[in-house]
């Protein structure tokens, strides 16, 4: 399954609820907000540094671009909107708003 | 429509009463109950919080929707699930959350069903569709 | 893949309706089917006519009308509208009012539904 | 004690806008003067005579017009509310739209500014 | 001065961000779902136990009651929308939205 | 109005772009900076996000507001302040935040002044009002 989180790491939960919900092999996708989570070397990117082990993860490139990030960590894959849609047609997903 | 019987979960996650969302989550699970679909609800994270049991909203001046709640079963809203870790985490009871309706022979009530974060991560993943408040 | 959208909050305030027009586009553009936009919660005020926004901006519900002449079902739920001021005089064109049984026809008449909120 | 209240989110989806509508209250109680209420972000949405809930809610933008009615000074952001589409067709009586130089105004005149948002 | 928290200490950061900042002797009131971190034996506790060892913490009455909250940490101290007004008077106030 | 000179401070604590607070935050900066107020600005916990160099909305298709940012001091709002734990926590470094303005003589780039919490909380202190976003 799919599931998008758009809240910012450092402020909401709804990423470290998510990870704890997710099985392996889920993929998880950041969008709004939540493409901070992606950044490299902050208090917060130990979630995805872990989640990157069980999950595929993508981050929004246009909220990535909005936001200023280029350092992102690891084995994140940046998406357009069409992978956005993409993901979709191939998962049910879940929205952690 | 035609019913389909597809499976559809609404997931409740954020906290009552400081927003609308909960109250508009129950309005969602009243009609989808309607309509014949393979409906299941899971209470998680603060949305748990909405069956923290002795909720009074007179001395906000907001109506509330504990009656609403407490009748899910009357609508035939009838899966009903709380994630244990949630509760927990609150501090709540989980034989203290509010009962959602009362078994009709022996007058019971029911509670939604606590589940570990396992079995509610199974049965996300074999839904047609999720709703997520 | 026939898809339909849910928006749970407003336009300006908050990036979903943002994050779900430009998801719909993209659906689109890859020849997908929207069976139908839901707006619920605050998303119901993207409905309304009478927004005004600088002229530099996206205009938020003339963008949501334009895909509604596209034939694309748009609908404002009834009860979440009455509550918040969004009567059929206040709305723009192409897009309706209706109850959450219309929401549950779009998820059950869909593949796949995608939730944006907040 | 003179005291201005800032709303920044909209009636129902919030519970800023009841707290602040509690707390003045509360204040008027005392005998303390209300100096403005100032609505801005989504707290526009609080100002439009459109909402229709159901019969046993309250009334927000209604509860909001019999403080104006008293004398309060009450004010919607204009450029706020023409982003959401608040104009002077929409408006609840006693409530008026104007500039953010009427916040600057309402803090500089009170003695304290207390805030309610989301 | 008075800091007011209206969100939820499990979902938000909030409260620690509002703790961080506040100083000795300045008055913290828990309103809306922020007086969810009054709770008791919660995983969220010990932030209002730890700042009730600095600050006088209020949680409002009615937001209480509406969430079903009796059970509270001890030295939070309930307050009406009165007592609000009253410290509202008695300092320039913060919100931490 | 008469200008009083009052101590108001405006804080920003949410995230930009995912939400309009901090826009709308800025707007309400450019006003007060007119009123002779003794206005301070303090970008703390997730506002100091908006400080983020490199930042384009372009492909959102939202207009945004980094020329406003940039355009703070030309409008004569100067004290502006952040927070360096919140930034250190973001991984933004402290040179490296955007410029609010130019020094007239120097052209040298002007940005907020990077503050430890205590001097926030000393600064909050004195306010005569406090509006925060």
């Amino acid at each position: 399954m799919l599931h998008t989180v758009n809240k910012s790491p450092f402020q909401n939960s709804a990423l470290e609820n998510c990870l704890r919900v997710a099985q392996k092999g889920d993929v998880i996708l950041l969008l709004e907000d939540g493409v901070y989570a992606a950044s490299a070397g902050t208090a917060r990117s130990s979630l995805i540094e872990q989640a990157v082990k069980q999950h595929t993860v993508y981050a929004i490139d246009a909220d990535l671009k909005a936001r200023g990030l280029g350092n992102l960590i690891k084995d994140v894959r940046v998406a357009s909107y069409g992978d956005f849609v993409d993901l979709v047609e191939q998962h049910p997903v879940h929205a952690w708003l | 429509m035609a019913a389909t019987g597809k499976k559809v979960m609404v997931t409740v996650r954020k906290a009552p009463h400081g927003s609308i969302y909960v109250q508009e989550s129950i309005e969602v699970m009243f009609i989808f109950a309607t309509y014949d679909m393979d409906l299941s609800v899971v209470f998680m994270d603060d949305g748990v919080l909405a069956l923290h049991p002795g909720q009074d909203t007179k001395g906000l001046g907001i109506k509330g929707f504990m009656a609403s709640l407490g009748a899910l079963v009357d609508w035939e809203v009838t899966k009903v699930y709380v994630d244990r870790q949630s509760l927990k985490e609150r501090n709540i009871a989980e034989d203290a959350i509010i009962s959602i309706g009362k078994d009709e022979e022996t007058d019971a009530p029911i509670r939604p069903k606590v589940l570990d974060s396992a079995e509610i991560a199974a049965m996300m993943a074999v839904q047609h569709s999720l709703v997520s408040f | 893949m026939k898809l339909s959208v849910l928006v749970l909050e407003g336009p300006y305030n908050h990036e979903a309706s943002d994050s779900a027009y430009n998801f719909i586009q993209a659906a689109l553009a890859k020849g997908h089917t929207i069976r139908g936009i839901f707006f619920y919660d605050d998303g119901v005020y993207n409905a309304t006519k009478l927004m005004d926004p600088p002229q530099d901006e996206r205009h938020i519900s003339k963008r949501w009308s334009e895909l509604g002449a596209k034939g694309i079902d748009m609908i404002v739920c009834v009860a979440a509208a009455k509550r918040r001021g969004i009567t059929n005089e206040v709305l723009v064109p192409n897009i309706r009012i209706s109850g959450l049984g219309q929401l549950a026809s779009m998820i059950d008449e869909a593949d796949r539904l995608v939730t944006f909120g907040d």
